[in-house]
């Protein structure tokens, strides 16, 4: 399998022609080269050598929190820009596209690892869930790209990141249940206990109702009213402790990933055992994913760095939200292939290659 | 000073299905339980995945009659055994005042 | 009883002629609608739709550090200059006022709770210890509103906190452990243990010298200390850290409140166990002493921004130091009625309605 | 390698009176003892109260001589009991070098 | 509900030590372990360091067939006894399904 | 012993003429009351009267892993600037006194511990381990003194902190494992366990890789490259997060130094136990120590800042890296003698009074 993921990377890049493939290259030295994907790295280097570095759990899951409310804080301040100016106009379009892609992309996932990758049903859908969703943190990094280039993206693009946050995970949770529906009402019938479903539909609440929804969507909330009702002097320091500009939220990033690339280091072990497919299916499924991204939001109207961060977060895998839920509604599927596979493959293509793709994909359909 | 025999029914696994499991061990009769975080290797382990600001471990223990006991084990046994990494022992203790841990 | 809270809030509010009223709901929605209380909210809606935030307690603890420091050093800091302007000339008839209040509180509180309510000695006396105390937190958010009416407080208010923090817990604990030393001498008797005396001097100790108080009392002179010796330039980092208006203490704050609201939505169902007079006592207390605050601020001198915030820390009922010395000392005392009513009930009151109503108050008694 | 038979005292229960319980233990014979933070729900829990930068619930475990567990257990009963929440079981140990334990 | 009879080995000490143990028993033929961070007092603990982002004392749990207990315990005294603190005990416990944890 | 401190002390202040004990006593002052010897003070007495203050180890943890990681990207940031200017010409003198000083001390203070104070080989070489790496923190307020002294150190200091860390640790546990290889040997006979060796390299291995140098170099490395190849409008906020002049890293020092205080006060107990000849040797030793920083570092051409801050440097002792390395392979060793010198006594004297002295010492070699 892996000719096909190296015969298929050249193929896909040939879309590309030589002065396009030089701006990527450069691009790419502009992005890798900056302290967020270097902690990363870094990260990465230190587990494999075995060194000490330790960020106590709580410091992260303190530093998600942060992330996640600064995404809906600012997005709701902006979005409420947005909303005076334009109303709803500029909006509903791109909510609708997300809304597509979200539903769009956990099928496209299952239908390859099921028929291309002849995974077993809850392998597939349980990977499916995971590249269904989308990661926040790809968003973010795409963002301070997008900045750093100068092309700032839509100022609601957080609201699509709540939008995606979702409705993969659902579907592609739902699928898996029903196919493998056999199974598990002979093992109920063999336990006696109450039928899946009931799992199904509670993983389900567990998955809208939970921390990454709650956060973003409340503070998106909270942001909005308070951009509207509060008088701006009052709103700065809020605005200067969110902002993603600020030196929190970079910051606190680079300690993000710090983490990221010391757990992503742990999983690369596991590249073997999830053989070539897998690796090839982690690279390729977000390249096409973010091409429908970048293709969807142009058509949707999105500037040049909407379209890019649609596009990243479209080819982004959930490795927070989705792990838990699917292993409670596809006890069957083995986590170290979904988790490897966003954590370890795609989380690292995307913020390292994925994102200056996605750009130069933006300008080829015309975005601006 | 007045002590009760009853079972300690010891359970270590993944953090997703403790709090499931923790319920149904009410439902079965238990009073109480006592539930902390882990970390743990085992044959599955592997599978474990952390839960929000969670560890992906938990250890859960029921002081609970023998009756309930097994109630509890052979509904984790049959629930979780096959999916989930997970252990579950039994042992012999002197409860104060242990009436009281009985319904 | 909900007869009497009904009836009693519209008889207070009949204080208010119809255009302070106006002045009270304008001020209403310009408190409410800012992203402290709101981040309240968002977090009592999350635990009662059961939702997945969950915010580390670790982090809790660190922000509560965090903001005691805050008070503490920012208060030590006004305070070198109030006393480098005016010496103690200024401060000390403030000082005692608060003294006054915190020792009458608690008898205040006891007294209602005990002949008014019908409670046990225990029960009654440990509530009064969490009403005779305040909230660090409240005094944040008081502080912050008058900040945004462009009415900020004295520069020694947060000394004022610092002083309103132990005696309200210490009087009621010795109310409590004295009338309640029959009973307990009788059990005493019976284990044949230490008399409880030694319990109440260990818990008296530990509250007076608990983290709230080395905190605030520590950093306060640090803070004034540091003020005095060092060269502005050096000290304006350590300012910018700590400052209240800064964008670290009002962001923690949010974090804070989020997970207060978390605890409070769990209490919120303990609302039917207390019962309607506990429910009226956590709304009419406040407001009671909120007015003696206010009163007394006056006569000693205060601003129109210090006689709202002494009101409000006042009126607040503690929820850190209060619980544990409580639970030591007074046993018998069920922790639900005295949690409930002070987090579930009176906190909220506070910051959405009771610090608008205490700044009406205090335009009312004549501060400017 | 000599194994010597003690006992294992287990205390569950609220923070606020642990260290007091911890000290005592101590004082009636123990020659150390073993904390940990747990979460529990039993009869009386509701009644926890979180303590400074800590949990509402501990786990606490002596391995002493019989006489010593019995005292220990008798002063929790006594002591705490009634008003707090807590629950405290014993069970049977075989400890390495096991004598050092014993004072 | 098929119980299999095991024995628990406890081990309470130094966090330095903990990891090094941890593999060593499943050298020693352990299928698993449990590990949980715990305060800790006795007569050497005022030894003990803390280790990155860690507690300086830690629990470890093997559920293990006897010889194999006996192993673990007879390496953990010869080892760390002399110069660790650290506290180590064994007691019977019935295992779900407890053949899987016998290599 | 206590005569040799007390008469050792005014013997090598009788270095120093009337002007210059002025003037140390003067900056003394100025040192001793800012806020981060005031938070060490307050963590001491807070816990000499059992008070409440409880800083969660995890924000402890999270505070040295900023710090570590200020220290780092900051010094590989002012690195390539150094190096933009001046290649490695400034760099490789002061590199390498600080390699050698690095090896010197830990030789310096086994001999005095084993000869002079007669302790055993284990308890000696532990105790040079600690003595012969530094602490990061110690670097942390050193540099703050003189840059509030308006005599910023070289650029490139924390590189030198970088290379102080190891060496020292190393070459301290091989003497001690080397020395006590007889006892040890007869030992793993008895219980035919690997000897010691295995143990050592493991030792010496995971302090190489440990959190400490992972961290500094790491994000040195990262400092250095996104210095070089970002525009700085994008550097900003990284600058603002992690600089040593900023709010943040002076506030996270207050709290790190708060809860070394509150251990160092445990610690003070045991000056007892560990007896006059220690507590001499830990400010003495550092004197000594801090003396061949200062006059190496200007024989390698540093200024007067950079004299100061590496004479502090080299003082240090080390209380993070050291203890578990030191436990791990020579577990005969008892870690109460070194932590106790280390924090309770030559942490606080370095701070308080020691930096101000190695100043002095700076001028006095001729550095400016
Ligand atoms: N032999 C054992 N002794 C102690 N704990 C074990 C053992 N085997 C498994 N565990 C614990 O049980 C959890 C699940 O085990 P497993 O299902 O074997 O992966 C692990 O994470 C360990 O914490
Ligand atoms: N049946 C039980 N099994 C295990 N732990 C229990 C049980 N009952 C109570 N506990 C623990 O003991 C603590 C106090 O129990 P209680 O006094 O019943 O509220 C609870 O927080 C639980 O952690
Ligand atoms: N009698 C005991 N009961 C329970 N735990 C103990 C006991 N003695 C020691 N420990 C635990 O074992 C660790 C090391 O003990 P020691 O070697 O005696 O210092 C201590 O930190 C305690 O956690
Ligand atoms: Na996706
Ligand atoms: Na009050
Ligand atoms: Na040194």
């Amino acid at each position: 399998m892996t000719p096909l993921a190296c015969s298929a990377v050249p193929a896909l890049l040939a879309f590309f022609n030589a002065e396009q493939l030089a701006r990527i290259v450069d691009s790419l030295e502009r992005n890798l080269l900056t302290p967020i994907p270097l902690c990363f790295l870094l990260g990465m280097i230190c587990t494999r050598i075995h060194g000490g570095i330790k960020i106590p759990k709580e410091l992260y899951y303190s530093i998600a929190i942060f992330l996640l409310m600064s995404i809906g804080f600012i997005g709701g301040h902006e979005l409420a820009h947005e909303y005076q100016e334009h109303g709803v106009a500029t909006i509903w379009k791109p909510a609708l596209a997300t809304l597509f892609l979200g539903c769009l992309t956990p099928i496209t996932s299952y239908l390859v690892l099921r028929y291309v990758g002849r995974m077993s049903i809850a392998d597939a859908a349980g990977i499916a869930a995971h590249y269904g969703s989308t990661s926040a943190v790809t968003y973010a990094v795409a963002n301070s790209f997008v900045e750093q280039t100068q092309h700032p993206a839509n100022s609601f693009l957080p609201t699509l990141v709540t939008i995606l946050e979702c409705p993969g995970i659902a579907i592609a949770l739902v699928i898996g249940a029903a196919l493998s529906a056999k199974e598990r009402a002979r093992k109920s019938a063999a336990t006696g206990r109450p039928s899946k479903e009931s799992r199904l539909g509670e993983a389900l609440y567990e998955v809208m109702t939970g921390q990454s929804i709650m956060l973003m969507a409340g503070l998106l909330v909270i942001g909005f009213i308070s951009t509207l009702f509060m008088d701006p002097k009052g709103f700065q320091p809020f605005y200067d402790f969110f902002q993603s500009k600020g030196m929190l939220f970079r910051g606190a990033l680079c300690i993000f990933l710090l983490e990221m690339g010391l757990v992503a280091g742990e999983k690369l072990g596991d590249l073997v055992k999830v053989g070539p497919f897998l690796v090839a299916f982690g690279i390729l499924m977000p390249l096409v994913h973010g091409f429908l991204g970048v293709y969807f939001g142009h058509l949707a109207g999105l500037n040049l760095g909407g379209c890019t961060v649609l596009g990243a977060i479209v080819a982004s895998a959930s490795y927070i939200a989705a792990p838990p839920a699917v292993r409670l509604t596809l006890p069957e599927a083995n986590p170290t292939y979904s988790i490897t596979a966003a954590l370890a493959i795609t989380f690292p293509f995307n913020i390292a290659i994925g994102i200056p793709i996605y750009f130069e994909m933006a300008k080829w359909v015309g975005a601006q | 000073m007045q002590l009760y025999p009853l079972r300690l029914v010891t359970i270590v696994g993944e953090s997703v299905i403790m709090d499931d499991i923790a319920e149904k061990g009410l439902e079965l009769g238990a009073t109480g339980y006592t539930l902390s975080e882990v970390v743990g290797e085992g044959a599955r382990s592997a599978r474990n995945v952390a839960i929000a600001s969670g560890d992906k471990t938990m250890k859960l223990e029921f002081v609970v009659p023998s009756e309930v006991a097994v109630d509890i084990l052979t509904h984790v046994s049959h629930e979780y055994f096959e999916h989930y990494a997970v252990i579950a022992w039994l042992s012999d203790v002197q409860v104060v005042r242990g009436q009281q841990y009985v319904k």
